[in-house]
């Protein structure tokens, strides 16, 4: 039935160039032959070439970017370069967590995408030996008031629920933001934490001449493996409509996966040589990285032993398949039995696909032919890496002058802002995920942080994912310091001590000088106020090309951090408690609206203006935020974000319906003011003496909480007037409204 | 008292029950793969959470077939208590031990939130622990948990006192506002909330605990 | 080799939320003459059987005892010789 | 007042998880003879419209639109007027 397909000579593919259409340069090509191999590369081998020298895999054109990054510091365990970054959290346990995008997939199958991403990032972790905990989104997508938005959010927050539902990790926290630039590419960004006894931790490597490679999970298809990239009759086959290459997550197998990795990891790791999941990529990518770490290795596999879905597969198509719920082990020889009876158990497929050996070759066979034969180190390790060239924005080299909008009526300006999307209650998304399972999740989405605690122990783990692109569309630099800032704050509001970041670096393509100059002065950002917090970048994920019809999106380096809560005691969330707490604003406020979501409301769709920002100041504040908490002094705390003081004291006055009644010698600009380093804090009528001795003045007291729900603050030139339980159906209504609008 | 937790593939709370019983209600608690085909020298079967078998085909439809179901249907005739919760109740409905299924919430979405609950008979061996009338909250988490049956079960369910709890404000689209059901014998109880992730007042409701010192309680009556 | 196709429907006394839902959606994109939506499965299952009658006794037992629930749905099905490859 | 019995099924090169779930269901149930399962969608939807013809362009745009996703589905229907009541 079935063609015998030809492929391509290696002459032919030196002649017609097809390696172009697989994302090789041809001076890239070039090297290969002429400098690496000293032949020409067969159709397989290019493949092989072009998927693992893709900025996906090899991040050719970020290397030189991410270097900047700070990764120091004491509790680093691992840093960046294996699944997923460890830190030390006492007690030899240590936690584990990484981000990773899937905003492309998710564009064109929201569902689909959105669900592979979160099951390709808990890979990452158990891959380390790590359990996982928790997950977090962090979502963007354009304008509701677009049809096609409003599906792309229905379809990727069911994708996410369902896979992380079914797998039982809890999803704990996230991010959603709205803006007219991410209509076309929206951002999936989900990151996942794990939890491990240090003496569990597992590298990604294929070490021990002779030991074997084993492959276990889902069987390979043609999932992900791109059309474009085959003449069209090698799928007479199928009829085109027929075709499809989209990946489906199986979130079943994925549990099952899971567990029983971690059942050898715990009961065999002496056998357990090496251990990583299949991710972008596919077998090619896994198996080199796992023979390039163990200080060049070789290793060689016999596809014909790959489980397979369909028949006919070729070695091209088995070795860069995205099928999912994957993984390589590397298992001591003469012990394989032990590992293939326990995944037997589990009902897995497990195959012993190929063994180390000595010689530093990747070697593949194939219908009894070698169809693969390149030293490792030519696939990763020889990958050109390239220095782009920058060029700063022209809306940043002549900013436009800063707004000073004029608010004359406080409570409606409030009263829009919580109905904007990006500030109004995401509940109807987060009620949607599992928050709880695995009975650990003291904090549920909602507050600052989330909040996990460690069982068994005093200690819990907070977390958070933030990023305003916004700010880093008018500055770059001072953006990245914000965006680690903001998430440190939300940590420390929660009652944590920051220990360490991931990122997804969302942008656009570094051949547009202005987009690499963004790249490059936000990882300089973000390296700054990394090693200020002492929070090191420990893993992250770089997502490049992110563009729609030539316009880029802002860009967006999304945080993800964890913070370590050292007693139970300290966990603290962002609502008040009770009626006649004081309540303080602790930091300066200044007429920052530059890219805020006042300015937004306002009608200006694009940022403009500079903005304005102080590391030290920052430090400070959430120093003191953090030993208020540790001395009991704090009912609540809550970091002023997007929306500033207004959206903040609303937001904290919903969950126990509660009032409050103030003065402020702020303007009613300013009560919606985007400046930096603030928080919100409440206070108990017995605790205020000794908050204010250690606070001085750095906190302000802007009034008391009250019984009724009567919200009223005086400010320099007016006033807000508001019924809290008014504010609060305004704010949690609005996001289910408007994603059901019909037009 | 010692409880077991079956394990079924595609369980995901199963070892929150098993804490709940260590660590909440400091009784012995084990957990059984679903290949195990003995429940001797258990005084109570606890059926959990999760999505066995992926919830593929329905919730709990190839679940009722696990190895350790004749033993579960065996310990269930003898009076002892079974208790299913969220895809254990799911699979008890499937299984016959209880009568009715669980269908799609009405919204069409998972929805995971505290619910407020009403104890609506507090004389069955899961909620002697509770006051008459009791208010309580406990969460959910479940797609699936809008229960179905026809009138005439409905009818012998209030006849026979088999509703036990209800919703307050019915999230999911449930006959009669039903959150749990048991047997018409009293010893199987299957419910949507999760009263094993309410055994602590650091995570929100210590209301969960009830349950299971109900069990306690009965057990150490009869015993 | 066999093929069975098989239909597994709710009872018509059963409301259908995903059915409700679908029709819902479809109002709300405009198609206002639709009056009712229900939402079955349809499974195809190959198999391997001595005879027509053998094939269908199986599915006749495979859809009683794990592809319908006898509470809420019925089923049908439609068993054919596959042509030998 | 027409009648659409409409079919969605995955396209052959997608994993169909469900499938192979149910499959191994059956294989533990005995039914060493299946060989495979998919599981795909049935809808029935009634409609008023003016012609048949009519009927078939609703369907087929609702199904473009709603019932399969492009992606990796594919779907067949049939149209069928009903006999007033
Ligand atoms: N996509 C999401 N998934 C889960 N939780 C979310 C999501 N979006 C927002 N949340 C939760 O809603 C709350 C408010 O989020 P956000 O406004 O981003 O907070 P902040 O401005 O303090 O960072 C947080 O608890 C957050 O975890
Ligand atoms: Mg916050």
């Amino acid at each position: 039935m079935q063609e015998l397909r030809t492929e391509p000579t290696p002459e032919q593919i030196r002649d017609q160039k097809p390696y172009k259409d697989w994302g090789l340069s041809e001076d890239e090509y070039n090297l290969i032959s002429t400098k690496l191999l000293h032949r020409l590369p067969n159709y397989t081998e290019a493949g092989l070439f072009a998927a693992m020298w893709s900025e996906h895999c090899s991040y050719k054109n970020s290397k030189h970017v991410l270097r900047k990054f700070w990764n120091k510091g004491s509790r680093v365990i691992m840093g960046p370069g294996e699944g997923a970054g460890v830190l030390d959290i006492g007690d030899d346990q240590a936690v584990v967590f990484k981000a990773e995008s899937h905003n492309h997939p998710s564009f064109v199958e929201p569902y689909e995408g959105a669900a592979t991403g979160v099951g390709g990032i808990i890979r990452d972790i158990f891959s380390m030996g790590a359990k996982p905990i928790a997950s977090l989104d962090s979502l963007r997508f354009g304008e509701l008031s677009d049809p096609k938005n409003r599906y792309l959010v229905d379809e990727v927050v069911r994708g996410i629920a369902a896979y992380g539902n079914c797998i039982g990790i809890p999803t704990v926290g996230g991010e959603i933001g709205f803006d007219s630039v991410y209509h076309g590419n929206p951002l999936v960004n989900v990151m996942c934490v794990g939890l491990m006894n240090q003496e569990d931790l597992k590298k990604g490597r294929a070490t021990g001449t002779g030991n074997s490679i084993i492959y276990v999970g889902a069987k390979t298809g043609r999932d992900g493996i791109n059309g474009a990239t085959f003449a069209s009759n090698e799928f007479s086959e199928e009829k085109e409509a027929d075709r499809s290459a989209v990946q489906v997550g199986d979130p079943f197998m994925e549990k099952l996966l899971t567990d029983a990795c971690l059942e050898i990891i715990h009961d065999h790791s002496d056998i357990l040589m090496g251990i990583q999941d299949m991710g972008a990529a596919g077998l090619v990518s896994s198996s080199a990285e796992m023979a390039s770490k163990a200080n060049d290795s070789g290793l060689t596999m016999n596809l014909d032993l790959v489980p397979q879905r369909k028949p006919h597969m070729n070695g091209y198509e088995i070795m860069l398949s995205e099928s999912q719920e994957r993984m390589l082990l590397c298992v001591k020889k003469g012990e394989e039995q032990t590992v293939l009876d326990i995944f037997a158990r589990y009902e897995l497929d497990a195959v012993v696909v190929g063994h180390v050996t000595d010689d530093g070759m990747y070697k593949l066979t194939q219908h009894g032919e070698v169809v693969t034969n390149v030293p490792v180190s030519t696939l990763v390790d020889d990958v050109p890496e390239y220095v782009h060239e920058g060029r700063k924005p022209q809306h940043i080299v002549s900013p436009a002058k800063n707004d000073r909008p004029d608010i004359p009526d406080a409570t409606a300006t409030l009263k829009a802002l919580l109905q904007q999307p990006t500030i109004a209650s995401k509940k109807p998304v987060f009620r949607q995920y599992d928050a709880q399972v695995q009975a650990n999740t003291v904090v549920t989405p909602g507050s600052d942080a989330a909040v996990v605690r460690v069982r068994h122990t005093n200690k819990a783990l907070a977390m958070t994912t933030d990023c305003n692109g916004r700010y880093i569309y008018l500055d770059p630099y001072q953006g990245g310091e914000i965006a680690v800032s903001e998430a440190a704050r939300n940590i420390v509001a929660a009652g944590g001590t920051p220990i360490g970041i991931t990122d997804c670096l969302n942008f656009g393509s570094p051949d547009n000088p202005e987009s690499y100059w963004s790249l490059d002065q936000s990882v300089q950002g973000i390296a700054k106020a990394c090693e200020l917090f002492d929070t090191p970048v420990i893993s992250g994920n770089v997502s490049m090309y992110n563009e729609t019809d030539g316009k880029a999106i802002y860009p967006t380096p999304m945080i993800g951090m964890v913070g370590l809560i050292e007693d139970l005691k300290y966990i603290t969330t962002q609502d008040f408690k009770q009626a006649g707490d004081a309540v303080y604003l602790i930091g300066d406020t200044g007429d920052d609206f530059s890219g805020s979501e006042l300015q937004k409301l306002l009608g200006q769709t694009t940022p403009s203006g500079t903005i304005r920002f102080d590391l030290d100041t920052e430090n400070a504040n959430q120093q003191l935020v953090k030993q208020a908490i540790r001395d009991g002094l704090l009912q609540s705390a809550h970091d002023l974000s997007e929306g500033g003081l207004g959206v903040a004291l609303a937001e904290a006055l919903f969950d126990r319906q509660l009032g409050f009644k103030g003065t402020t010698k702020l303007t009613n600009r300013q009560l919606f003011a985007e400046t930096q380093s603030r928080f919100l804090v409440s206070v108990s009528a017995e605790k205020q003496a000794a908050f204010e001795t250690l606070a001085g003045d750095k906190a302000v007291q802007l009034g008391t909480t009250t019984a009724d729900a009567a919200v009223a603050l005086t400010t320099a030139d007016g006033e807000l007037n508001a019924d809290s339980n008014e504010l609060n159906e305004l704010y949690g209504g609005a996001l289910a409204c408007l994603l059901k609008s019909k037009d | 008292m010692k409880f077991a937790v079956i394990s079924f593939p595609g369980s995901n709370c199963d070892e929150d029950l098993y804490y709940a019983i260590v660590d909440g209600l400091k009784e012995e608690a084990e957990i059984i793969p679903h290949t195990s085909t003995r429940l001797d020298g258990f005084d109570a079967v606890l059926v959990p959470g999760g999505f066995s078998y992926g919830d593929y085909l329905r919730t709990g439809a190839i679940a009722k077939f696990a190895p350790v179901m004749p033993a579960l249907k065996a310990f269930a005739a003898t009076g002892k208590p079974v208790l299913g919760i969220c895809n254990g109740f799911q699979i008890l409905t499937e299984a016959g031990l209880l009568p009715g299924s669980l269908q799609h919430n009405t919204n069409m979405q998972f929805i995971c939130e505290p619910e407020p609950l009403r104890v609506a008979n507090h004389n069955t061996m899961f909620t002697n622990d509770f006051a008459a009338d009791a208010h309580i909250t406990l969460p959910i988490a479940h797609g699936e948990g809008n229960y179905y049956c026809d009138a005439d079960t409905l009818a012998s369910l209030k006849a026979n006192n088999q509703i036990v709890f209800t919703y307050s404000d019915n999230p999911n689209g449930s006959v009669d506002d039903i959150a749990g059901i048991m047997n018409e014998q009293g010893n199987v109880l299957g419910m949507m909330p999760h009263p094993e992730r309410a055994v602590e007042s650091l995570l929100g409701s210590s209301d969960g605990l009830g349950v299971f010192r109900s069990l306690l309680a009965t057990f150490t009556r009869t015993v | 080799m066999f093929l069975a196709q098989i239909h597994v429907t709710y009872k018509p006394s059963i409301l259908d939320p995903q059915g409700v839902a679908i029709k819902n959606a479809m109002h709300r994109l405009s198609f206002n003459g639709v009056d009712a939506v229900t939402q079955g499965k349809y499974f195809e299952v190959t198999l391997n059987a001595d005879s027509k009658d053998a094939a269908e006794e199986q599915i006749d037992t495979i859809c009683d005892t794990l592809l319908a629930n006898p509470n809420m749905e019925t089923y049908r099905y439609d068993v054919k010789e596959l042509a030998n490859q």
